[in-house]
Parts: structure tokens; C-alpha cells; sequence
């Protein structure tokens, strides 16, 4: 199974997990990503590009799961606006070995960061606004699984 | 006959160019992504400050990543958008 | 926050997960071990040293906590007998960045696997019993966070 | 004065020997693990059996790991048992 979504309604990691513990194998891994308080942060304004959203996600689960023998894949991406300790991201990855389930999820991960075309505008608590930039260790981190 | 192409843009690309999409006449001369660029940059001063570092711009063709050199052939929208920033 | 529990009861990856962002950090990774259906496997039964359990598993969740700078760690072994497509073991890691939580997740899992006292004894479909044997790929797999 | 000591079982281990736990008074003679398995192995066929290949076993003293060679020292509990196979 893969199943790839996006858009403003939150996740349950429990019935994500769940759904993909069901397709069999016996270790599940996990990665939820948040809107992490900085002290000055007030939300995130999570923008993508639809009509290939769909397309790059489906395209990282499925090299994932022929590369590390998955028995499904689960991601799931919102977008909107983010308040401050909400969820933005969840990958759920299922194997019968441990090490693939958790490689797998964060190979996932690395790629999402740098091909997935969602855009993140940090809002701050004084008014301000900005788009973040890429960083340069999740360019490294995505290319270490070139090799 | 002239085809056209659908353009988007996203996220500061957007916003400084105040447009989410655009129609764009592919004329004869027209092969190449970077041939567009340079089209596009006579249509104002923020297309031309926007579109000439494409160091800072990502691009895809129907929802492929391609590069300035990339040949536009039967493409049916281009997007043009900065580094991805999500997760 | 450390959080170590063993016992029969189950464990909601939901909750679990949620308690572990409560303590900071925009990065959230875990892992779920089930037992596995081979087909001819009825229940695992899981039986532990109680009195060194809970030091056991608080020594790799401390070390992983310092090592990898997490806000907070819990990890959740079941004992008892657990049947076919039971949640076994939950590990979950918050951290600020999400190869730190990753690796931290996998690291307390394989470290688990070869340092904290349970033992499975697999009760099949035709009636017997087996004691399941140390894997060779378990030990590489703890040894290899010594380099 | 003699002291003892609580050695536990688990496993396979605690199945074959047909028991949890057992006392085991501590005479001067007895300063390591490898000391009280020699004289363990006294207590029967399964005891000598099983206590013989120390590669098979694994050792705690007060709920930590140890080795044959380990001091007993003022430990008041020993565990035997295989390697372990949670997770």
C-alpha cells in the first residue's frame, strides 16, 4: 500500500500506524514533523504546488518501498496555516525488519525536503513575516542516498 | 499554428511577481526553458529582477523537475518556484 | 523526559507520541515492533527480569537522551502473551531535528534488542513451543553504535 | 559469618533447571561468578548440564551485566540467563 495525502485536516499517527501495521510485517516506523516553538514563531503558512504534490510524494514512497522491500507507505503533508506545536508532517513506513522500516522512513523524509514542492512563510508573534530558505544540511542529507 | 503554455509560479516567485499564473505563446524561436526566461523578462522590471538569477529558482514541466536547459516540447505548464521548503 | 513501562497493557502510539512533542522539539520519530505472522505462529510470550528491566531500559533511554540531545524519550516494552498482530515494543524520541530523534529511535531499539532482559518464547499454530535464539544481525546491528 | 546469595532464573534456563530461584550460601572459597557455578554445578544432572557452557549463558549481579570472572563482592542477587531476544 501507498497512500499519499495533503491538506489542512490534521493526522492520527495511531490510526496511520495502525492502517499501515495492517498490510503486514512486523516493524512499524514513524517520523511526525511540527511546528516547532522558537520562542518567537506565531505559524507557519504551508503553501504547495497541487497538480505535482501528489506526483513527488507518490514518486519518493514508491522508490522507498521497492528499495527497502516495504509492505506500505503512508504519507501525509498539510498545508495552510500551522499554529505552533501542530503537526506538519507524518511518514509511516512498514517492514518485516527494523532497520529498513526506520531507513526507509527517513530516506522519506530527506527526499520530501528537497523535492516535494511545499513552501514554508514563517509568521512571527511581532507581525513579520518570511519565506524560509533551503538549508544546506537537508541538501546533504537528501544527496547521502545517492551513494 | 501557435501553442501555448500555462506558467505558475509559487511562493516569493508569487508574490513579487503579484501573479499566481500566466499564458505564454510558444513561438517558433521557443525550445527551451531559458528561451521563455528570456522572453519573460521583458515583461516587467520584477519578471526581469525575478527570473535572471536562476540559481535561485527551481523548475518543472508538467510537474517534473527540469533545468534551463530543459526543451519544453509538448509541455503543458511550466512552474517556476524557489528551493522547496517543507516537512 | 524519560518514560520506561513494561507490563501487559497495551500502549496508544497516538497518545504516546503527542506526551513525547509535549516536551519540545519539531521532531518526532518512532518505532512499533508487532509480532510477526509467519504463517505458523499463533502468540509470543514475553517474559522479562522485572527487577532489572525498568535499569536496563532507563540506561539506553539515558544514554540516547544525551548523546543525541533529545527533549524526551519513552519506550514501552508489553510482557505477557501477546498474540499475532500485538503491539510488542513502542519507542519514541522528540528532538529539535529529525536525524537526531531518527537515529536516536533506532539506536535505543537495537540496543534494546541485545541489552534489556526479555526473552520470547514462540507457542505455534500445531501447539509447540520455542525459545527464540539471539540473531547474529541483532548483535552487529547494537555493535555497530560503538565505532 | 556466611552470607548468601539470590540466584535467579530465566528462560530456557529456569524451565530446564525446573526452578525460579534458588539460596546459595557463600563460603570464603567462592570470590567470582565462575566460583559459584563450579560448585552449582554440584546440585544435580540438569545444574551441571546447563551451567557447563558459560557462551550459552549470560550473567547479571545486582541487575547488571557481568561475566564469569566478575567479583561477587557484596551482590546480593545473581541472574542466569540466555542471551536476551526482546524488542
Amino acid at each position: 500500500m501507498i497512500k499519499v495525502e495533503t491538506g489542512l485536516a490534521d493526522f492520527d499517527i495511531g490510526s496511520e500506524t495502525q492502517d499501515v501495521a495492517r498490510h503486514g510485517g512486523g516493524a512499524i516506523a514513524s517520523f511526525v514533523g511540527l511546528v516547532r516553538d522558537d520562542g518567537n514563531l506565531q505559524s507557519l503558512e504551508l503553501e504547495h504546488y497541487p497538480a505535482m504534490t501528489q506526483k513527488a510524494l507518490y514518486g519518493i514512497a514508491e522508490i522507498a518501498k521497492a528499495d527497502w522491500a516495504l509492505h506500505a507507505v503512508t504519507i501525509i503533508h498539510r498545508v495552510g496555516k500551522l499554529a505552533v506545536g501542530e503537526n506538519i508532517v507524518l511518514v509511516v513506513t512498514g517492514s518485516d525488519h527494523r532497520k529498513a522500516a526506520i531507513e526507509a522512513c527517513s530516506f522519506i523524509m530527506d527526499r520530501l525536503k528537497t523535492v516535494a514542492p511545499f513552501w514554508k512563510k514563517e509568521v512571527r508573534l511581532d507581525g513579520t513575516d518570511q519565506w524560509v530558505e533551503e538549508r544546506q544540511s537537508d541538501i546533504d542529507a537528501s544527496k547521502q542516498w545517492d551513494e | 499554428m501557435s501553442r501555448s503554455i500555462n506558467i505558475v509560479y509559487f511562493s516569493w516567485v508569487r508574490e513579487r511577481l503579484g501573479v499566481d499564473e500566466e499564458q505564454f505563446v510558444l513561438g517558433d524561436e521557443v525550445r527551451t526553458i531559458a528561451d521563455i526566461l528570456n522572453l519573460l523578462a521583458d515583461r516587467g522590471a520584477a519578471h526581469a529582477d525575478i527570473l535572471s538569477d536562476v540559481s535561485k529558482l527551481r523548475f518543472a514541466l508538467d510537474q517534473d523537475y527540469g533545468t534551463p536547459a530543459s526543451v519544453i516540447g509538448s509541455a503543458k505548464e511550466l512552474a517556476i518556484f524557489p528551493p522547496v521548503t517543507g516537512g
